[in-house]
């Protein structure tokens, strides 16, 4: 007995789930448009945001927080590698 | 023929061509290291009947060794590079008494861009000439790469300078000629069909001769 | 439990009576996939070779009619003497070639289909039908870029690295079709691969025999596995850098173009950062297929098995780190400059360990010089020329006289001929009876190794001396250069080398085909060694074998005290001290 | 069990796990793809945000050109295909009743599933078209890869507020644009036509069970990662 099933976890509350995503797209959206924050801020936080609904998406619709690590990590190798070139290459222009 | 590094033209030279034998002596001990030892175990343990082969899996001991010396030799080797890349590429190093010119590559031409009397770039007696890059000799010489259409690159073998001039971008390059005489700059980076042909012509002069031969330019008209 | 050895059977059943289509052409398994792949990927070197013939031609002999050159259009020759706008295309296409679709598809193609499920002890493919649909793919790729000879234009001009603006913009280059046709060639490639490596991923993880533990596996299989994960993330980047530099040939946006705001040298930095992953897709197979057959070769276990892992792994970690070394001149930044050689010259750790345990796996051995071993040799000998060159290179300074000049080309060409292409004669050698069930002829396989080895070093070495020279890479007649004319006479002696290194491949070719017909028919071991695959007949049936083998030992066990008096003791054997690998248990509900 | 059954087992596994990862071959593999699409995506998401940086001058401002309520609109239906995606799998996978009624003589998980998968395909499908319609206004408009056409209505703006059209960098803008969006709508498009044909040649027919539901399962990670793309690229192309 190796391998935890899916069936066993407890199933998360979809559609909680899509109401958080709901309200975060409505939230990002009054953030970009309308409320009086600074350039700075304004980026931060619409950016954390979209984190944040994307692993809610991976974590959830995707089941990863119910997956082993050794599944997660097929995921997670391809992002240090993105980060490794963009911010090489952005880092050219700095200097 | 030719079985070494072209003549020594600049600065540059000096310490590059001591990189390289540096770097010849220790991968030619490797090479023979290897290649000696090869030979040697193929013709000592070279299969015969009724021998076996000595069973063994592997020794710490011996791994430890072969990659500890690789390791430390390539950290120095590494470092001490580096040493002599900041002093010939970084913006900074470029000598403050650095005479400018600006080097404009387009398919299939070197146009450079002298600051004619007053010695400054971007004013008005500023002439360019096509495919001939006349410098002083001892002289620290910067030359601002730009490029008209496609990557090329600025290469005279024997300064030991080579950098690639990209559109949109404006690159500076840095050498001191150490002997005067004359010279060719090829492009390194494939341009388009004329690549093979895109050539120029460098002079190095003693300052009197430049001198002359900017008046002579000036009094010709700058084009 | 009969229920599922009934469906075993029936599956068999129904793959015994099949056309010649369905068995040689539409099939799914992965030994005919494997044996499709060599015949493309062998043509297409033919190919990449000829047009090696015709740069050395050019180069050493600059403005004479080319022999032959006749039969070629006047848009690319003018009596018989190469013009400059085909020169280039000769270049590109030679690079595109023997990177894309000879030297990638051997290893990778080939070998990763063949050996895979064989060595780990699978039935087929994880996804057999994806397999077959890449190899298609792979070959239909080809063919679009073999038709960019036949489009009016003819073929790319932008070097095999394509790089921008000049691939770009159709004015500057000379060529508007065959440059689309190029990125439309890599995109379908890039999927190939993909869908090849998700196969290769998936089966060794998933489909390994009872007992073939991770460190059971042979490196060839080791090798494979890393290379797989290096192509899965490589060449996505490949193909969407090939997708926008397709779109600003030909709807108009300008990635690449700095009028309108792009970067050129991002298409650099997106190139290498597959190119540099790509570089060690090329060698780390052969780097495996090698180990397996110096291990073979010395009747030893190979020498430290554990660090040959970590050396690939650590290879390809490395792999991700270095692509800024072929920038070095390219105006990058220079700080950046500094942190990429660190990082390069890092790789040369885990290459060193590799090179000095296979001369540990050959001391005290028991060699035996079979083909396979003579050319594993050769490739060990000829990759530490290459990869000590590199060196120079990977020296910010000395990299300065050196970067695009002949010396990098020599440098590739150790690496890729020397390393990668002896390897492949060692692995085409090696595993001809198991793909065919014939042995390749022993005489002319030694003459050829011995021939090949030597011309290929007369060819190659002295491109080193004409690269420390100065002359640059790509350069249609070297002879209007006045730092390059005293240097002729050697660029002369490379042709005639090339020529002869050319000629030389007949024999292989020769022996190749004869042997398909002719040859001595294989023992069910013909080379005594340990790895599963020997466990079946020649050449293995469809669906390998009928019940899973057990796996009792690790892949190298030669000469064990065990063994008795053979000097082999294969992994499928069991000993009577040898207990069964406990098999993975019954997953749930079932 | 004698031995050689046991092999047998392995060599034809069982759903749901195999040997090695203990995940059945054909969602390791999924997921081995999508790692890939993941560098995919790096290569056009990593360009822009490349050149963004070395822009010379700013972009257009959010919501100048692109028409973000109809975004908004669009990325809605995406999130709402995705848990209905989620919920046809769970409905499979648990065998378990949602809140679908009971049909007569059919298994209730089946009813669960038909219902929810039919839903992500006209959601997926939505997507698609009210990305065709704002593609043809935009170009309509003016909006195309090269940047802004001649005499064209944003042409005119442009000219008019260089900064807030972001005259200087339009062509970048188009490029990019067109790009990722395209690229993306092409991962919906793959997506809904492999939602229609499992869904005419296995759901309809009821081939899956709670004891297979391996299509499902694949297509739905497939569909969970465009929509989680989407999500980045809803936020760094249409609100930054």
């Amino acid at each position: 007995m190796t391998t935890p099933q899916p069936t066993t976890h407890v199933r998360p509350n979809y559609l909680l789930i899509w109401l958080y995503l709901f309200v975060m797209t409505i939230a990002e959206v009054l953030l970009a448009f309308e409320l009086p924050v600074t350039q700075n801020l304004k980026l931060i936080l619409l950016l954390i945001l979209a984190v944040w609904k994307a692993m809610l998406v991976a974590l959830f619709f995707m089941h990863l927080k119910f997956e082993r690590w050794r599944l997660r990590l097929i995921f997670i190798v391809p992002l240090p590698l993105a980060a490794i070139l963009v911010t090489t290459v952005i880092m050219e222009k700095v200097f | 023929m030719r079985w070494w590094l072209p003549d020594a033209g600049s600065t540059f030279a000096g310490p590059i061509d001591t990189l390289f034998l540096a770097i010849l002596i220790i991968t030619g001990i490797t090479f023979v290291i290897v290649e000696v030892g090869l030979i040697t175990f193929v013709i000592r343990y070279r299969g015969r009947p009724g021998r076996k082969a000595f069973y063994t899996h592997g020794s710490t001991r011996a791994e430890v060794i072969w990659t500890a010396i690789p390791a430390v030799t390539m950290v120095a080797l590494g470092l001490i590079s580096n040493h002599y890349w900041v002093l010939i590429k970084n913006k900074k190093s470029i000598p403050p008494n650095a005479y400018h010119l600006g080097v404009h590559a387009k398919q299939f031409e070197w146009q450079v861009t002298y600051p004619g009397k007053d010695e400054k770039l971007g004013t008005d007696d500023d002439f360019t000439v096509r495919n001939q890059l006349h410098v002083i000799v001892n002289q620290p010489t910067a030359v601002e790469l730009t490029s008209e259409d496609v990557i090329h690159s600025f290469f005279v073998p024997e300064w030991r300078l080579k950098q690639d001039a990209v559109p949109g971008m404006h690159i500076m390059a840095w050498f001191q000629p150490t002997k005067t005489g004359e010279y060719e700059i090829g492009c390194a980076e494939l341009c388009g069909m004329g690549h093979y042909k895109m050539r120029a012509r460098v002079f190095v002069h003693t300052p009197d001769e430049y001198k002359a031969w900017v008046a002579q330019q000036a009094a010709g008209g700058s084009e | 439990m009969t229920t599922v050895a009934h469906t075993r059977t029936e599956a068999h059943s129904e793959h015994a009576p099949m056309s010649f289509w369905r068995k040689y052409i539409f099939s799914t398994d992965h030994k005919i996939i494997g044996i499709q792949f060599l015949f493309v990927s062998l043509f297409f070197l033919l190919v990449g070779g000829l047009l090696a013939m015709q740069i050395r031609w050019q180069l050493g002999f600059p403005g004479k009619p080319m022999p032959g050159g006749g039969i070629l259009p006047e848009s690319m020759v003018s009596g018989g003497v190469i013009l400059p706008e085909y020169y280039i295309q000769l270049v590109t296409m030679h690079g595109t070639f023997m990177v894309f679709f000879a030297i990638m598809p051997l290893l990778v193609g080939v070998y990763a289909n063949f050996l895979i499920p064989l060595k780990v002890g699978a039935h087929d493919m994880a996804f057999p039908r994806i397999n077959m649909w890449s190899f298609w793919l792979a070959l239909l790729a080809g063919l679009i870029m073999l038709a960019g000879f036949f489009v009016p234009d003819g073929a790319p001009r932008a070097g095999w690295t394509m790089y921008a603006p000049l691939s770009a913009r159709p004015d500057l280059s000379g060529a508007t079709i065959s440059q689309k046709l190029w990125s439309i060639s890599i995109v379908v490639l890039g999927l190939s691969s993909v869908m090849g490596s998700v196969n290769y991923i998936t089966t060794i993880i998933n489909h390994r025999a009872p007992g073939m533990y991770w460190f059971r596996m042979p490196l060839s299989v080791w090798a494979l596995f890393i290379t797989a994960i290096l192509a899965v993330l490589a060449l996505p980047v490949l193909q969407g850098a090939a997708i926008m530099l397709l779109f600003d040939q030909s709807i108009g946006t300008h990635f690449f173009d700095p009028v309108a705001g792009g970067q050129a040298l991002l298409w650099q930095h997106l190139f290498w950062f597959f190119g540099h992953p790509e570089v060690y897709i090329l060698i780390l197979p052969a780097m495996g297929m090698v180990s397996d057959i110096i291990a073979n070769g010395s009747r030893k276990p190979i020498f430290g098995y554990h660090s040959m892992v970590f050396a690939i792994i650590g290879i390809a970690f490395l792999g991700w780190l270095v692509w800024g070394h072929h920038m070095f001149m390219s105006g990058m930044n220079p700080t950046l400059g500094s942190t990429f050689m660190v990082s390069t010259l890092l790789i040369a750790v885990p290459s060193a360990v590799k090179v000095f345990n296979w001369m540990g796996t050959m001391w005290r051995g028991n060699l035996r010089f079979h083909v396979p071993m003579l050319n594993a040799i050769g490739f060990v000998s000829m990759f530490t020329i290459g990869g000590l060159s590199g060196i120079f290179m990977a020296a910010t300074p000395v990299d300065i006289p050196l970067h695009d000049t002949q010396f990098i080309v020599a440098h590739i060409h150790y690496v890729l001929f020397g390393g990668s292409l002896f390897a492949l004669f060692a692995a085409i050698t090696y595993w001809y009876p198991k793909m065919f069930g014939r042995m390749m002829n022993e005489g002319i396989g030694k003459a050829h190794f011995f021939l090949t080895f030597i011309f290929y070093n007369m060819t190659f070495f002295p491109m080193h001396i004409i690269g420390m020279g100065g002359q640059m890479r790509r350069i249609y007649d070297p002879t209007i250069y006045d730092f390059l004319k005293p240097q002729q006479p050697l660029n002369v002696f490379i042709s005639y080398s090339a020529f002869a290194l050319f000629a030389v491949q007949i024999l292989f070719a020769f022996n190749f085909l004869w042997s398909l017909k002719f040859g001595k028919k294989a023992p069910q071991n013909p080379w005594d060694d340990n790895g599963l695959e020997w466990s079946l007949p020649n050449p293995a049936p469809h669906g390998n074998w009928d019940r899973t083998p057990n796996v009792y030992r690790g892949p190298y066990e030669f000469s064990a005290p065990e063994a008795g008096d053979k000097d082999y003791l294969p992994q499928y054997v069991k000993l009577p001290t040898d207990r069964d690998p406990v098999p993975a248990p019954a997953p749930a509900g079932h | 069990m004698t031995h050689a059954t046991q092999t047998l087992d392995q060599m034809r596994p069982p759903f749901p796990a195999e040997v090695g990862s203990g995940v059945y071959s054909n969602k390791l593999g999924m997921w081995v793809f999508l790692a890939s699409d993941v560098m995919f995506f790096t290569a056009l998401i990593g360009s822009y945000i490349i050149l963004r940086f070395g822009m010379p001058s700013a972009w257009a401002r959010p919501g100048a050109v692109l028409n973000v309520p109809l975004t908004g609109v669009n990325t809605f239906l995406l999130i709402c295909s995705s848990v209905s995606m989620v919920k046809a799998y769970a409905a499979i996978a648990d065998g378990k009743k949602y809140f679908l009624r009971k049909v007569p003589g059919k298994t209730l998980q089946d009813g669960g599933l038909k219902f929810w998968l039919l839903v992500t395909i006209i959601c997926g499908a939505g997507f698609v078209g009210v990305q065709l319609v704002e593609y043809i206004k935009l170009v309509g408009e003016g909006f195309t890869p090269a940047g802004y056409r001649e005499g064209s209505l944003l042409a005119e703006h442009a000219l008019a507020d260089p900064v807030k059209y972001g005259a200087g960098v339009a062509g970048m803008y188009g490029s990019t644009f067109f790009t990722m969006t395209g690229f993306h709508g092409f991962h919906v498009t793959c997506g809904v036509i492999s939602m229609l044909y499992l869904y005419f040649t296995k759901v309809l027919p009821e081939k899956y069970s709670a004891q297979d539901y391996r299509g499902i399962e694949v297509i739905g990670l497939y569909w969970h990662f465009v929509d989680l793309v989407w999500i980045i690229l809803f936020t760094i192309v249409y609100l930054i």
